[in-house]
């Protein structure tokens, strides 16, 4: 009973610290909330950490839940990816924070809300938890998407999300629909065992159903066709939101799309193998397309985005046909994805903080020079998220494609590398952007303070993950991160 | 000896991250000093390294890190010096820190005298770290990184909106081929499971010969992107936007050799696969005579000498290609010597002139530059190949070894060729150099370069002299250790020195003729309006048909793709029956016009697709099934 | 018990979503033809403008206050909570003290949302601009 | 005729069908919300029929959060549709796309 409790503390001071934030936020600000909340998370955080490496695997609270939420070391490896991402996510936008004057105490509290359904996406056993989970994130998304109501662009941001989401949250609930009407269940392990205990070509109803759950998380993460959403919120979404969006809880919902998948529907592997190829391949042409014709780095940056989703589908996709490691390689990838892309987000948060800029590539020309030491660890993002050799970025691509080859998709992995050599053009029109105009501002100083000395961290995580390794014997690698991955999943079994 | 291979390998990163750290601020000389004594460094300890090789040590081979170990993918990162990357090491090494002390007078006022240093050093270490890496993922990351440094070395003058093009253009080249590059390294991996030169080496015999012929394709497209063989030749003589000793060190000594070394170093692979060697050398020499062509009439000094970097690269190919790799090694060396030698002159000519690059508009610079005109003068009879200078010890080699291998047409070509290049060599000394004094129409005052520069250049000069005959010898003796070390030799005396002697006067012929056509020559307008002048001149027309029939319909098709096809494609699957029957013509319905219906049924739309192929190959399966 | 009995009927989904597409093709032809066979073939333009000399439609001002809206939705979002207390009543006895704190729990959590609102000013009515 | 599992079923889904012709067919922001509300209750047939079904009633608990989540997500929505009236003075969506490309 107390060592229940202790394993759902962090997610219930998550609460209770979002419901503190929301009942203060009528008062004026006895102290810095946004520190409050990273605090917040940092405590959290520290609790979940001394389960790390631990194997265990418990339904909490059985008597009570059912086996509809659980701990396990899968779990606990997510909820410190997304702990951590928000408490970056909070940090790096301090400077940003302060130039606005419309984040009050509401807007920390839905962050912690939307962190608490993250968190519980990653401990759901069950799909209806699943699903509320999903809309206690993404209702707190969209009411952060349109939290700047004086801007027009964010409120028709919020709009278009709010709409296409019941949408989505509709199809969601038809397909539970039918895995009920199939199964009886929606708890993953009585849906398992059906699997199991029927044979292979009696479960039509149930594999329609799963593809509209899946249509759903495919529309979150932004996967083609479902992708239309995604260059307009991100740009009309405040900047520290588009971060939480496209790094966070991302995270989050691979996190249940990997428990599905490995878990539990694991047996109908062949009959998801087809539609998501093809999802493979639209998602990684169509999400170039998209990042191509762009001018402002916002939109460029979430065009991107969906193309780094179908680098992760194509590793699904090897998990879909028996290549169980390839879930590593997904992990991987979305701490990849997210050291670069929170570095690069950072970067534009800490212009928009201090030189209130639109962010289009004009504004970027003679960055090199007015801003020598930001504009080199962009450099340092772009080439990672482009997949370079020797940045964090290469390394990721490196992992889910050759798994994609072990799993006898030479096919996938040769368009994954051929949209990663594309990628280079429009990663790189940024560095050009900035290094070959000149500029008439002069060199701007360099300060170090919270949002820079993070930005600094991510560009050095990112070389560090690319070439680490054994230059530095004693710190942590890559490998131990892929090795912390590989722990996580065996619990899966 | 390995702390003389990690001194030769990190001196010029430790010098380039010196200089970056000054990279904004304005021009500083420590950091110019700075870099070219480690580079001095990096060029002592190769120097050991060298002596030891030479005095019959074993190779050094370091196991540094271990990049990535996860499951069954293990790849250690290592470095290897044996007789091959020895060579290559000495190569780098002198040519660059001739450059750097070069480069501290050439880049005297440039405001961004320390950046520049920054990125040169940096292309050093990356060169370093391609020809010393001991597997083929560290080849392939120092490959990149000298993409990257030349990049940003031909853009180095950005405020030029040709030299952006020029940089974009090689990258983009580069990476196309590339592309072909680790799809080879893929297919290596695929197949051997390791990319340690040894063991694929161990592992070639074993394999497939279809395998190893994709491999060998696919990597020879990577050599020929960074050698800039035919069709992907373009970018090399419009990456002479950069700063001249860049073209010195890197597009003409170092990284375009690169290609050359690749194949030399993957010897055992294409000792199994002759006919993909033969193909090599067919297309060396083609390239050779095709360049060389192309330098014959342009009026260009720095253009002249690229095409003629091309010419050369091309006969390194035919020697590769043919087996001789030690000869194509050797041809490699002497080269790197002279022409990065041509180069530094063609550099102190510019400054002279005050950038200006057309020889017809110069003329009888000898009075005034004479250490350069004797340089430069050395340098062509280098390239030309007379005796007893470095370049007819190595190419009359190659000469031999087509001709001894019974490939007589390759050898009529090749014998061609260095007659053109003797030809264009003098014709652009005796332009510059002899003849009327034609600057003083344009009102040009030519002044000698630095003192210290022309000390800098001296070491190259002395080496295009000697590199031949003081050299051949012990260096036959020790590449071979470790290359096939096949003797080509002309087995009739007679024949023998028939050849050599003809070869000699042929090249005598057309340097002479040279010297006649252009001592006085002004620009002559018949001959310019003959449609073969036009034809070479417009460097036939390439540059033109790539971008008539490449870049043009590639963003006609783009534009298409977007404006049309995804006009109709969306109409079609979203709208379609309506749109059939009614030309509407209200608004275009694009993917993303922000128009939230559109979204919405984006979405259906998806979602049915999805469902209609989930459906039909449940059903599918359960008809095969049942 | 067998399912099969379930899926064969739900079969039809994917086609009735085939049939959606149609039907959405269909009315949108339909409403097409329709708006044009039934569009007076006369465009002329002095036809469609206002009446000589009649002032310009003018529209209803919205007089009901938006604060109105936010009541309607509060108290959507309350009422709807008690779908949750009437299993719970229904069983009362049966869950006993267990239930009872948990509803109580879950009043709590109401009640937060409630002070929420109401230290927000959503509640007050005068507060109209 | 006797009512079957199917005939709810149907029932259920041609309700979807109708609300996805409605989200699709709609340029009214409020209509849109109408739809979408449409194809949660249709949803919540199919729960409640097969809960019915099996004789198990965790369907109809299901059908309950269903009716909770689509009235928060419609609170968001109408919330913010507040706004976009306020400023905007209509609520079609046709003149929403300040952002394309």
């Amino acid at each position: 009973m107390i060592y229940e409790l202790f394993l759902i503390l962090p997610m219930m001071l998550i609460v209770l610290g979002a419901l503190m934030l929301m009942l203060l936020s009528h008062r004026e600000a006895p102290l810095n909330r946004n520190m409050l909340s990273v605090l917040i998370l940092a405590l959290a955080f520290g609790l979940t950490l001394s389960r790390l490496g631990e194997a265990h695997s418990v339904f909490v609270f059985e008597a009570i839940f059912g086996r509809s939420f659980i701990v396990d070391s899968f779990s606990t490896l997510f909820d410190l990816m997304i702990l951590g991402g928000a408490m970056l996510t909070l940090l790096i936008n301090h400077d940003y924070f302060k130039s606005r004057h419309y984040f009050d105490g509401d807007f920390f509290a839905l962050v912690l809300f939307a962190v608490f359904g993250m968190m519980a996406l990653s401990h759901a056993h069950e799909l209806i938890s699943a699903f509320i989970s999903l809309e206690i994130a993404s209702l707190s998304i969209y009411a952060l998407v349109g939290y700047n109501s004086d801007n027009p662009k964010s409120r028709e941001a919020m709009m278009k999300y709010v709409v296409l989401g019941s949408l989505a949250g509709a199809l969601f609930m038809l397909g539970l629909a039918l895995i009920y009407g199939a199964t009886g269940s929606t708890e993953l392990g009585a849906i398992a065992a059906h699997i199991a205990a029927h044979p292979q070509d009696a479960h039509t109803m149930l594999i329609i159903g799963g593809f509209f759950v899946m249509v759903t998380l495919f529309f979150k993460i932004g996967a083609v066709p479902f992708h239309a959403w995604v260059v307009d919120v991100y740009h009309g979404a405040p900047l520290p939101v588009t971060m939480l969006m496209a790094s966070t809880f991302k995270i989050a919902l691979f996190a249940v799309i990997l428990r599905i998948y490995l878990g539990d529907f694991a047996a109908l592997g062949d009959f998801w193998s087809l539609p998501l190829q093809i999802l493979c391949v639209l998602t990684l042409i169509g999400g170039s397309f998209l990042a191509l014709s762009q001018s402002n780095i916002k939109r460029m940056l979430a065009g991107s985005s969906v193309v780094h989703a179908g680098y992760m589908l194509i590793a699904l996709n090897a998990i879909t046909l028996g290549n169980f490691n390839a879930s590593e390689s997904i992990l991987f990838y979305l701490m990849s994805y997210f050291i670069s892309s929170v570095g690069a987000f950072g970067i534009l948060s800490f212009l928009a903080a201090h030189e209130h800029k639109q962010l289009t590539f004009e504004d970027f020309k003679g960055f090199g020079y007015s801003h020598p030491y930001l504009a080199a660890m962009m450099s340092i993002f772009m080439l990672s998220l482009a997949g370079f050799p020797s940045t964090i970025g290469f390394l990721g691509k490196f992992y889910i494609f050759t798994g994609a080859i072990e799993a006898g998709q030479i096919a996938l992995a040769a368009l994954g590398i051929f949209v990663a050599f594309v990628s280079i053009f429009y990663y790189f029109r940024l560095i050009a952007t900035m290094y070959f105009y000149d500029t008439p501002k002069t060199e701007q100083h360099f300060g170090f303070d919270t949002t820079t000395v993070l930005i600094l961290l991510m560009a050095i995580l990112s070389i560090w993950g690319g070439i680490g390794t054994a230059l530095l014997p004693y710190l942590p690698t890559p490998d131990a991160l892929i090795e912390l991955s590989r722990h996580a999943i065996t619990s899966l079994d | 000896m390995e702390l003389y291979l990690y001194l030769a390998l990190f001196s010029p990163l430790a010098g380039s991250l010196i200089a970056a750290l000054f990279g904004a601020r304005p021009k500083t000389l420590f950091t110019g000093v700075v870099t070219s004594a480690l580079l001095g460094l990096s060029l002592v300890s190769s120097t050991i390294l060298l002596f030891y090789i030479l005095g019959g040590g074993a190779a050094v081979h370091v196991e540094m890190m271990t990049w990535m170990a996860t499951g069954d993918l293990y790849i250690p990162f290592g470095f290897l010096v044996d007789q091959v990357s020895v060579t290559m090491m000495m190569v780098v090494t002198v040519v660059s820190t001739v450059v750097h002390v070069y480069s501290i007078g050439y880049m005297d006022h440039d405001k961004s005298f320390n950046r520049f240093f920054a990125w040169l050093s940096a292309f050093v270490f990356s060169m370093m770290v391609l020809v010393m890496s001991d597997n083929f993922a560290g080849l392939f990351i120092g490959w990149e990184g000298v993409g990257l440094c030349s990049w940003a070395l031909i853009g180095f003058w950005y405020h030029k909106e040709s030299a952006i093009w020029a940089a974009n253009e090689a990258f983009i080249m580069n990476r196309i081929a590339d592309l072909g590059m680790l799809i080879g390294l893929f297919l290596i991996y695929w197949n051997v499971g390791s990319l340690q030169y040894d063991r694929f080496f161990e592992a070639v015999v074993t394999l497939d010969q279809s395998v190893l012929v994709m491999i060998g394709i696919f990597l020879f497209i990577g050599a020929m992107g960074k050698s800039a063989q035919f069709p992907l030749h373009t970018w090399l003589a419009d990456a002479m936007e950069g700063p001249t000793p860049v073209s010195a060190l890197i597009h003409a000594a170092t990284m375009v050799t690169a290609g050359v070394y690749l194949v030399v170093r993957a010897n055992p692979l294409y000792e199994m696969i002759p006919e993909v060697g033969y193909f090599v050398a067919s297309l060396g020499a083609f390239v050779a005579m095709f360049a060389a062509s192309m330098a014959l009439v342009n009026r260009d000094m720095k253009r002249i000498i690229a095409y003629s970097t091309l010419s050369q690269l091309g006969y390194m190919f035919v020697a590769a290609g043919l087996g001789a790799y030690w000869v194509a090694l050797f041809h490699l060396m002497a080269h790197a010597f002279f022409k990065a030698l041509l180069f530094l002159g063609a550099g102190n000519v510019m400054h002279a002139m005050s950038d200006e690059l057309d020889p017809f508009k110069m003329g009888g610079l000898k009075k005034v530059m004479k250490g350069t005109w004797i340089m430069m003068t050395l340098a062509s009879v280098a390239l030309a190949g007379i005796w007893p200078l470095a370049g007819f010890f190595s190419k009359d080699l190659i000469l031999e070894v087509a001709f001894v291998e019974h490939h007589y047409v390759l050898y009529t070509v090749l014998l061609l060729t260095a007659m053109l290049t003797a030809f264009y060599s003098f014709r652009l000394v005796a332009l510059i150099f002899h003849g009327e004094e034609r600057y003083k129409e344009y009102g040009s005052h030519p002044h000698e370069a630095y003192t210290f520069m022309l000390i800098a250049m001296s070491p190259l000069a002395l080496l295009a002299v000697i590199a031949g005959f003081a050299f051949k010898g012990s260096y036959i003796d020790m590449v071979t250790a470790v290359l096939p070390a096949t003797e080509y030799h002309v087995h009739s005396p007679v024949v023998f020195w028939i050849m050599v002697i003809g070869t000699q006067l042929l090249v005598g012929a057309a340097i002479a003729y040279a010297y006649k056509k252009y001592q006085n020559a002004k620009i002559d307008k018949a001959f310019e309006q003959r449609p073969c002048y036009k034809v070479l001149f417009n460097q036939y027309y390439i540059p033109h048909f790539y971008e008539e029939y490449i870049s043009k319909p590639y963003r006609e098709l783009s534009h298409v793709a977007w404006k049309q096809l995804d006009l109709r494609v969306v109409d079609a699957t979203v709208d379609g029956i309506a749109t059939l029957f009614y030309k509407t013509g209200e608004q275009t319905h694009t993917m993303q016009n922000g128009n939230l219906s559109t979204m919405l049924r984006w979405m259906v739309a998806g979602t049915v697709l999805l469902l209609a192929l989930g459906v039909a190959f449940t059903v599918g399966i359960s008809v095969v099934a049942g | 018990m067998d399912h099969m009995n379930v899926a064969n009927p739900y079969f039809g989904v994917f086609v009735l979503f085939v049939l959606t597409f149609g039907a959405f093709f269909a009315t949108t032809v339909i409403a097409r033809l329709a708006s044009r066979a039934m569009a007076a073939k006369d465009t002329e333009k002095l036809k469609l403008t206002v009446y000589e000399c009649g002032p310009e439609v003018t529209k209803q001002p919205n007089r009901i206050s938006p604060q109105f809206y936010l009541f309607a939705l509060l108290f959507l979002l309350f009422d709807v909570e008690i779908v949750f207390m009437f299993p719970w009543a229904i069983d009362f006895k049966l869950l006993g003290w267990f239930g009872f704190v948990e509803m109580m729990l879950f009043i709590l959590l109401l009640a937060v949302g409630f002070i929420y609102a109401w230290k927000k000013g959503a509640l007050e009515w005068h507060n109209i601009k | 005729m006797e009512i079957t599992l199917t005939h709810y079923l149907i029932l259920s889904t041609l309700l979807f069908a109708i609300g996805l012709i409605g989200v699709m067919r709609r340029t009214n922001l409020l209509m849109l919300f109408f739809a979408t509300e449409i194809l949660l209750n249709a949803v919540n047939i199919g729960f409640a029929a097969i809960s019915r079904y099996y004789g198990d009633l965790t369907g109809q608990m299901f059908a309950f959060f269903v009716i909770a989540i689509a009235a928060s997500e419609v609170a968001v929505g109408l919330g913010l549709l507040i706004v976009w009236f306020k400023r905007s003075g209509g609520i079609d969506l046709t003149t929403m796309t300040s952002m394309k490309g």
